[in-house]
């Protein structure tokens, strides 16, 4: 054990400028005033457009979200890609907080317990809350909140706990609201939760995903990604798991404190190559869906990497390159960004 | 706390005089506190320093001396000595504590580490079940990022990243990215801003560190933690003596008059978590100052009361000399889980913890300092000697090979004739 | 006065400002030396400031031997304004900033030069203070704290001083007149407010030169209206000695430079003033002996407006003049113990008239008159009166708490009664 | 001073003070004795003095609030003190006020009416609203209110509910709510006094017993020959102003603030100056 | 440090700008000193740990010639409770923190001295920056929200202010904050007749005026304007601010290149998210 320690401590300390974030992209003097050079930059991105850049003179246009409108002419408000879906132009920015939009399926972890309502994170711009009106009681039917369900709502959602719900609505203040009213949403347990940038997942008719290395997922539109460990071995386990994976009901307030079912260590493995998959996905920033998650896998599988050096560089860049060809090749379907 | 200290003082006479005889050097462990009747250790500070140095400290000198057998222990080269040793030092060390009883006054004040780590972790806190998850992960002996108990992750360092410092690295460990920035003034008395001959290492060098508010909402707890990594860098260093910083003048250039004074500049970009902030800092500040170049001075003195004139000759002043930090620590962070001791936490472990011990080790394997702090149910000392045997196995590691990479950085360093600044700058990529 | 942003932004509209000025009208603006040397008082409109300045010999320091030292400082007094009062914290952070800013014209307009204020090199030097507390704040304090703070300077004397062998002597001021600073320069700060046509910030970015309108002098109200502000320090040459536009609404640079000429003018107004003023102190006009502060909404519309362009002496009021001013009632006099002297100069009929024919010319003269009866909701509000006036009103006995809720029932006790008396009429 | 004049008048009551007599805070300005019928209407400024005074054990000392002149009506049965010069307004009940909305919550409006503390606006207290329909003010808007509640321990409260008028809010008639359209209208800060004295003004005759001026002719009258505005006085001291024009709105106000410190006949000058500019 | 000491120390002999009208560095008088821009420095660490809504939401290192200025964007997240807004006050609430960590390059202050947080000069810039940027940002969508900006200036040479302006309009972008333009700022020295555009801290010795100028490139307004010295007339202003106006316009370009490589670095091959 301590020699294969120092061999890995000797290993790993490296230099920095080889494999720096950034240096990929500040190489030396690409960034120097007039000559303009990408390292491995393939193709020249010409839709891209900075703040106050003029998209379309003509008022045709309907203006979408990153644009706003300067004497008649609609004028970026965001540094990023020009989308039109026909008459509506918005500016997608790189990267940014989650925007929520009505029906969105989110992770979230719940941060304070206030009068009849938990504020929410889900990496929005605001903290969202969830009414105590808007989630499925104990005894599912609609029955009337009562002023005891109001005192423990900590047997519901208590701090920190990670709840998946939807988006209900966003009232004019922008403030988002959201509710578990469906036996998919509610409180999650025996998982591990990860932030990845939402842009990189995308509104798709499943967010509740079993990963072929069986882990199941919730991959929340606001970039908090929930996995749970899920067996495959014995049924037993396997409801017992997806229970906990993906709850039907709400918690009662002494479930909570159950001791969840140890998990054996190959499936602790499975949820850590799966966390790893995605981490990776997202510091190459590229699209997070169980296909990509999958190819990431059998890719490290295939180039034997073990699963606690996926996340190392040299190796993520290496598995990332050849995941990205074999992405941009299935995927014929990207709709050509609009020129400014 | 009387009752900490009597029990201690017993020792000073016995076994002090051997071990001073046996080396120049005397180990003195000052304020070992929150010990309670389960006779566990709730947090113990090990700062070694030389007699000299700490003779002259003035009130703090006559502290507890029993760990004077530490002395001896933790100068022995041997993993398995030193685990002995300690062990022996510290389960003496409670039975005298023990004896005195009633010291479990300070049950359920926490390290200052679990305060720190709760409060920047409220957050975005962990859930239990989370927690649950995480635990047993660990039985397992898999954590959530697919490492075994004991690896660490990566680490990376860059040198001469500011090109006006005198020395300057960046370093990316975990989830933390630190520069430090290392600046050489000439120090002396005369001055009268407060400025005292440096008595210890630490005392060399003056810190200022920055967290901007990365650690939660408002950047007040920046300003904790940057506090706590303060002083337990300066700890360090004070247990280091004079030759870990080691150049042609000594830092005192003139005895008690002049002196080099280290301005020592930590900027964390990006942190969560504290475990590996002071990992990552640690190394970021011995990388800097290994890269630290120090103006080659002359000195003509006058008469004798005036101080004398400095001129740097313009052959040597423009190849300033290297400064020789090879023998100053790097830091490792274990922490306990549910009994069972990890290294390197990330975040999320951190906030599962229920000990702390922080290693700082140099290249002979040396325990520099150690920092434990648990939460109210204290730790066996057992483990903490189990941590500092796998502290010694990293940093050993650590060590050598980031004096690889610096050595092949300084080479190239020391034969630019112009000094550095004509580089490209922070971040520069060759 | 308490006017919403749309208010204001129509009457911009218009040409006419909340208290009845141009645009480019400033408010009448006093400037006193005195009462002793090294002191001075400045008001303008309703922001009032007075400074003082100490001038002590000290040790150079070592590191500078041939340079004096100088500094300034700005107090916001926590009576000078309901914020004020109420926020200490922030009117303490107002003074710091101005001292800053203040200090730092000073030195790039080099009112003193640190090389003058030496005695003897490496042993004596002037170490001047000037202290400036802001007394009453109604807008464009920062103008009134520099221009109080340079009046106070160019008044401030120092000691004469003899050298005699070694020994430097500073001489008692019955030994020997005093002589004056060398202050060679003195520079003012012109604070514009600038308002966008349209509320929206976009029209920052709207290509219409037009769209920008320039108030000199704000209030305290425009201040906090404002789009953004333009300070322009400039001295009598003309010379630039200072620009600050801190964030806000973006402008164009011939708006810069529309506002740099305007407070040249401005500047040029000011220095008459100033010189006037300089010249009442000296030639031993009594300079009032008591500086009585008087509430803004004494004068009737600003006084005179000094129309900037003009040449500045003209506008500078004879005191004569002053002794037009009628009465001030008698409950305002056990008020503000106001005296002729301070009556408001706009009320004398030259001047008013001249004013006013300025102020509303442009407004057309046609507003068709009344077709409703005057005042409508007045009227309602005498009604609400008298039906609330009949309710009972308390009896004083034993157990009657503190009876200030019924003070105002005899008030309409009474009202009812005069109803009742027209009845009869 | 309170004067020494003691005239115990048929009434039993022990008066220590004129009208006219400038008295200061807790100036003892008469005594009544605990017998039955006996009514004294105390106005503002007059309070019963807390615990009984040693030397009339079985009377009520009724004391001054605050510096001002006593006003002592004819039948000697109202006594009130005046300080015209006050700028600080002290709610009572009923009184008529001009306040800016401050902050809003749940069911109701914190109001500065330019008292110590702000006044309490429920949500509902508007003429004929209901919880369907009610008026949503902004921070920062005008309302014109009566004041409720006013008592030294606790928050003032204000209505916009006028008893035994039944206009609705909604058709914008009602004589108290909103005050619409900051577009045009603005408000000005007069003394208390003068504020007072408009009000009793615009009931078209003169209060030669609030001050001592006989002139029927007022500033507001003589604009209103003139002029078309809208005009809200409340005893706070605010007086609101609206016309079709802001410059006209900007004259009025200025020309009505800068009255108050002119005798009747400066202000009729001021108030055909300004009519005369138009 | 000693050895820059003795290196500067005569400079203040040298004409501003020599016979072959160049300058010291050997740039021409209108001409901004190469400028290496690094986006999104800080919040994407190597090891793909990269958003989380912990860490920052966007940075940039801004490197003008040997003035090197990092800053660092947090939110727009919740506003704290405690922080102190108008009521009726729309969008995000800017608040920017300003921190010299590194000595001048001219070696004027003590490393001890130089870094006080309530430096004075540190609190104007950050107001300044704060000011700068509040009208720019987009307010819609953002109510109730705060965005934090740190700015550290890890060396000076001259023009930090502008180079602050610039880092933090990059940190912005990158963070993904809807800007109604960008704001880029350049400073002018007017020594002697001579327009010096981003003049170095060694220049700033002539005791010429130093004019900071931001602006947004779109439309030349300006948004900010500093000028702490004296000018003899408003010609030499006019001509300062069009000088001003080009360097933000060639400091324009370098942003723009700057998010350009960003966008080629990490959004290389992206393909597009389906709507």
């Amino acid at each position: 054990m301590a020699a294969s320690e120092s061999r890995v401590a000797r290993a790993h300390v490296a230099r920095l400028e080889h494999v720096s974030g950034t240096g990929s992209y500040a190489g030396p003097g690409t960034l120097l005033l007039g000559k303009r050079r990408y390292e491995g930059g393939s193709e020249e991105p010409h839709d891209l457009v900075l703040p106050g850049n003029d998209l379309f003179a003509d008022g045709t246009y309907v203006r979408g979200h990153g644009t706003h409108v300067r004497n008649g002419r609609l004028v970026s408000s965001q540094a990023g890609t020009v989308l039109t879906v026909n008459r509506l132009v918005t500016v997608r920015p790189f990267r940014s907080r989650y925007v929520p939009e009505v029906g969105d399926v989110v992770v979230g972890r719940v941060l304070q317990v206030a009068g009849k309502r938990w504020l929410v994170d889900i990496n929005a711009v605001q903290e969202a809350s969830l009414l105590l009106s808007a989630i499925t009681l104990p005894l599912g039917e609609q029955r009337k909140r009562t002023y005891e369900d109001e005192l423990n709502m900590r047997a519901f959602f208590a701090e920190g706990d990670p709840i998946s719900a939807e988006v209900q609505e966003i009232r004019s203040d922008a403030s988002i609201a959201l509710h578990t009213r469906s036996n998919k949403f509610g409180a999650l347990r025996n998982g591990v939760l990860l932030q990845v940038s939402p842009s990189l997942i995308a509104r798709a008719k499943k967010h509740y995903v079993r990963l072929s290395l069986g882990v199941s997922a919730i991959l929340g539109t606001n970039g908090y990604i929930w996995l749970s460990p899920h067996d495959l071995e014995t049924a037993q386990n396997e409801d017992k798991t997806k229970k906990a994976g993906s709850r039907s009901d709400a918690p009662l307030s002494e479930e909570r404190y159950i001791t969840p079912l140890s998990v054996g260590p190959e499936a602790h493995l499975r949820v850590a190559r799966a966390r790893n998959a995605i981490l990776l996905l997202n510091a190459r920033s590229i699209p997070i869906d169980p296909v990509s998650i999958s190819l990431v896998c059998e890719e490290c599988a295939r180039q034997g990497v073990d699963v606690k050096d996926m996340t190392r560089r040299e190796v993520a860049s290496r598995i990332a390159d050849t995941v990205q060809t074999q992405l941009s090749a299935a995927s014929h379907l990207a709709e050509r960004p609009l020129r400014a | 706390m009387f009752a900490i200290l009597q029990g201690p003082c017993v020792l000073r006479g016995e076994v002090g005089s051997r071990a001073v005889l046996r080396r120049s050097m005397c180990i003195r462990v000052f304020n070992l506190v929150w010990i309670h009747r389960a006779r566990h250790i709730r947090q113990c500070r090990l700062l070694l320093r030389t007699t000299s140095a700490s003779a002259r400290r003035g009130p703090r000198a006559d502290l507890p001396h029993y760990l004077l057998h530490a002395s001896t222990i933790l100068h022995a080269a041997d993993a398995s000595i030193i685990s002995d040793r300690l062990r022996f030092a510290l389960t003496f060390a409670l039975g005298k504590l023990g004896a005195t009883s009633d010291c479990g006054r300070a049950k359920g004040r926490s390290g200052g580490m679990i305060a720190e780590l709760l409060r920047a972790s409220e957050a975005q806190g962990l859930s239990a079940s989370e927690q649950d998850y995480y635990v047993s992960g660990i039985r397992a002996g898999v954590r959530v990022d697919g490492r075994s108990l004991l690896d660490v992750r990566d680490l990376m360092v860059e040198t001469g990243v500011l090109p006006s410092a005198a020395g300057s690295a960046r370093v990316h460990f975990g989830e933390t990215d630190v520069l430090v920035g290392v600046h050489t003034v000439i120090g002396d008395e005369t001055e009268g801003q407060g400025h005292r001959v440096p008595r210890t290492l630490g005392e060399a060098l003056n810190f200022q560190i920055q967290i901007p508010g990365a650690l939660s909402r408002d950047s007040r707890d920046g300003a904790n933690v940057a506090m706590m990594l303060q002083q337990r860098l300066e700890a360090v260093f004070n247990a280091l003596d004079e030759k870990a910083l080691h150049f042609e003048q000594r830092i005192l250039v003139q005895p008690n008059r002049m002196w080099w004074q280290f301005s020592i500049q930590v900027l964390v970009l990006r942190t969560r978590g504290l475990a590996s902030l002071l990992d990552a800092s640690a190394a970021a500040l011995r990388a800097a100052l290994r890269s630290t170049q120090v103006p080659r001075l002359h000195l003509l003195p006058e008469d004798e009361d005036a101080l004398p004139k400095i001129l740097l000759d313009e052959k040597s002043g423009m190849s300033p000399q290297l400064l020789d930090a090879k023998l100053t620590p790097m830091t490792l962070t274990l922490c306990q889980v549910g009994g069972i001791l990890i290294a390197d936490p990330d975040a999320f472990e951190e906030l599962c913890a229920d000990a702390f011990i922080q290693v700082a080790m140099d290249k002979a394997g040396r325990v520099c300092g150690l920092f434990v702090s648990s939460n109210e149910h204290g730790i066996e000392p057992t483990s903490i000697v189990a941590a500092v045997k796998a502290a010694r196995e990293v940093c050993v590691g650590w060590l050598e090979s980031v004096d690889l990479i610096l050595d092949e950085d300084l080479k190239e360093l020391e034969n630019l004739f112009v000094p550095r600044s004509s580089h490209t700058g922070f971040l520069h990529t060759r | 006065m308490a006017v919403s942003r749309e208010f204001v932004q129509g009457a911009l509209e218009k040409g006419v400002r909340c208290d009845g000025r141009h645009l480019n009208a400033a408010r009448h603006c006093e400037i006193e030396f005195g009462p002793q040397q090294g002191s001075a008082m400045v008001r303008m409109g309703g922001s009032i400031a007075c400074a003082s300045v100490n001038v002590e010999a000290v040790a150079p320091y070592a590191d500078r031997p041939r340079e004096g030292m100088f500094a300034a400082s700005v107090d916001v007094s926590p009576g000078s304004c309901l914020w004020a009062a109420t926020d200490v914290v922030a009117a303490r952070e107002l003074g710091i900033d101005m001292s800053r800013k203040l200090e730092r014209l000073l030195r790039s307009a080099r009112v003193l030069n640190n090389e003058d204020l030496v005695v003897v090199a490496g042993k004596l030097v002037w170490q001047v203070r000037v202290e400036v507390m802001i007394l009453e704040v109604d807008g464009n304090v920062l103008d009134v704290a520099a221009l109080v703070s340079v009046a106070a300077l160019k008044y401030a004397k120092r000691p004469d001083v003899s050298i005699r062998g070694e020994s430097i002597v500073l001489h008692a001021l019955e030994e020997r007149e005093a002589v004056y600073l060398p202050v060679n320069h003195t520079p003012y700060i012109v604070t514009f407010a600038l308002f966008a046509r349209t509320a929206l910030p976009v029209a920052a970015h709207s290509s219409k030169r037009a769209s920008l309108l320039v108030l000199v002098d704000p209030t305290e109200d425009e201040e906090r209206l404002c789009d953004a502000q333009l300070s322009v320090s400039m001295n009598a040459f003309g010379e630039i000695c200072g620009l600050s536009k801190a964030g806000g609404l973006a402008i164009d640079k011939e708006n810069v430079m529309l506002c740099t000429s305007l407070a040249a003018d401005r500047v040029r107004h000011l220095d008459g003033l100033f010189k006037h003023a300089w010249e009442l102190a000296n030639n031993g006009a009594p300079s009032k002996p008591q500086f009585n502060v008087r509430p803004s909404q004494v004068c009737i519309f600003p006084s005179k407006v000094p129309n900037i362009m003009s040449v500045p002496s003209a506008s500078k009021r004879p005191r004569s003049e002053r002794q037009v001013a009628p009465q001030a009632p008698k409950h305002a006099d056990v008020i503000q113990g106001m005296d002729a002297e301070a009556q408001p100069p706009g009320i004398q009929p030259s001047a008013e008239a001249k004013n006013l024919s300025e102020k509303f010319g442009m407004a057309d003269v046609q507003a068709e008159l009344p077709k409703a009866a005057p005042a409508t909701s007045v009227l309602q509000s005498t009604k609400t009166r008298k039906a609330s006036g009949s309710e009972a009103s308390n009896m004083i006995d034993k157990d009657s708490t503190g009876s200030s809720s019924s003070g105002d029932d005899l008030t309409k006790a009474i009202i009812k009664t005069k109803g009742k008396k027209k009845v009869k009429r | 001073m309170a004067t020494t004049a003691t005239a115990p008048n048929a009434a039993g009551v022990h008066w220590h003070a004129e009208d006219g007599d400038v008295v200061f805070p807790g100036d003892v300005l008469m005594t009544i004795p605990e017998s039955e019928g006996l009514v004294v209407r105390v106005g503002r400024g007059v309070t019963r003095r807390g615990s009984k005074a040693r030397e009339h054990a079985d009377s009520h000392e009724m004391v001054a609030l605050y510096a001002g002149t006593v006003r002592v009506d004819a039948g000697r049965n109202k006594v009130w003190v005046d300080c015209d010069h006050a700028k600080r307004y002290m709610p009572s009940v009923d009184d008529l006020v001009v306040g800016v909305v401050a902050d809003r919550f749940a069911d109701g409006y914190r109001v500065d009416i330019g008292g110590a503390e702000t006044a309490l606006l429920g949500a509902l207290e508007f003429q004929g609203a209901t919880k369907r329909n009610r008026p949503s003010l902004k921070v920062g808007d005008v309302v014109y209110a009566r004041v409720t509640v006013a008592h030294r321990m606790m928050e003032p409260e204000i209505s916009c509910i006028l008893p035994g008028s039944n206009k609705s809010w909604l058709s914008g008639e009602s004589e108290l709510g909103p005050l619409q359209s900051e577009a045009t209208s603005m408000f000005v800060d007069v003394s208390l006094g003068y504020a007072r004295y408009l009000l009793t003004l615009t009931n078209g005759d003169a209060m030669d017993s609030l001050n001592s001026a006989g002139d029927t002719r007022s500033v507001i009258s003589l604009l209103s020959q003139k002029l078309n505005f809208e005009l809200a006085v409340g005893v706070n001291g605010r007086v609101w102003i609206r016309t079709n024009d802001p410059q006209h709105t900007i004259l009025i106000a200025l020309t009505v603030q800068n009255a108050q410190h002119l005798r009747i006949p400066q202000q009729i000058e001021l108030a055909q100056r300004a009519i005369a500019t138009l | 440090m000693a050895p820059q000491r003795t290196r500067w120390g005569a400079a203040g002999a040298e004409p501003a700008v020599d016979a072959a009208g160049l300058r010291m560095d050997g740039r021409r008088p209108s001409e901004i000193r190469v400028m290496r821009c690094v986006v999104g420095e800080g919040t994407f660490s190597p090891f793909g740990m990269g958003d989380d809504a912990h860490g920052p939401t966007g940075s940039a290192y801004v490197e003008q010639g040997r003035t090197a200025v990092l800053a660092t964007v947090y939110g727009p997240r919740e506003r704290a409770s405690s922080s102190s807004a108008l009521p009726g006050s729309t969008g995000a609430l800017v608040n920017c923190e300003f921190a010299i960590t590194a000595l001048n390059v001219g070696g004027a202050a003590s490393a001890g001295s130089s870094y006080t947080k309530a430096d004075r000069r540190s609190s104007e810039m950050a107001a300044s920056i704060k000011a700068a940027f509040e009208t720019v940002i987009v307010g819609d969508g953002l109510q109730r929200s705060q965005i934090d900006v740190f700015v550290h200036v890890l060396q000076s040479d001259g023009g930090q202010l502008a180079a602050a302006i610039n880092a933090t309009s990059l940190a912005l972008m990158n963070a993904g904050i809807p800007l109604l333009d960008v704001v880029c700022a350049c400073t002018v020295g007017v020594v002697d007749a001579y327009y010096l555009a981003d003049v170095t801290a060694l220049e700033m010795r002539f005791h010429g005026a130093v004019l900071t100028v931001a602006s947004t490139p779109s439309e030349h307004k300006i948004v900010l304007l500093e000028l702490e010295s004296k000018l003899p007339n408003q010609d030499t202003l006019d001509n300062a601010l069009s000088v001003a106006q080009a360097g933000c316009q060639e400091v324009y370009h370098a942003i723009d290149d700057a998010m350009h490589a960003y966008f080629a670095a990490v959004h290389r091959a992206h393909a597009p998210i389906r709507a």
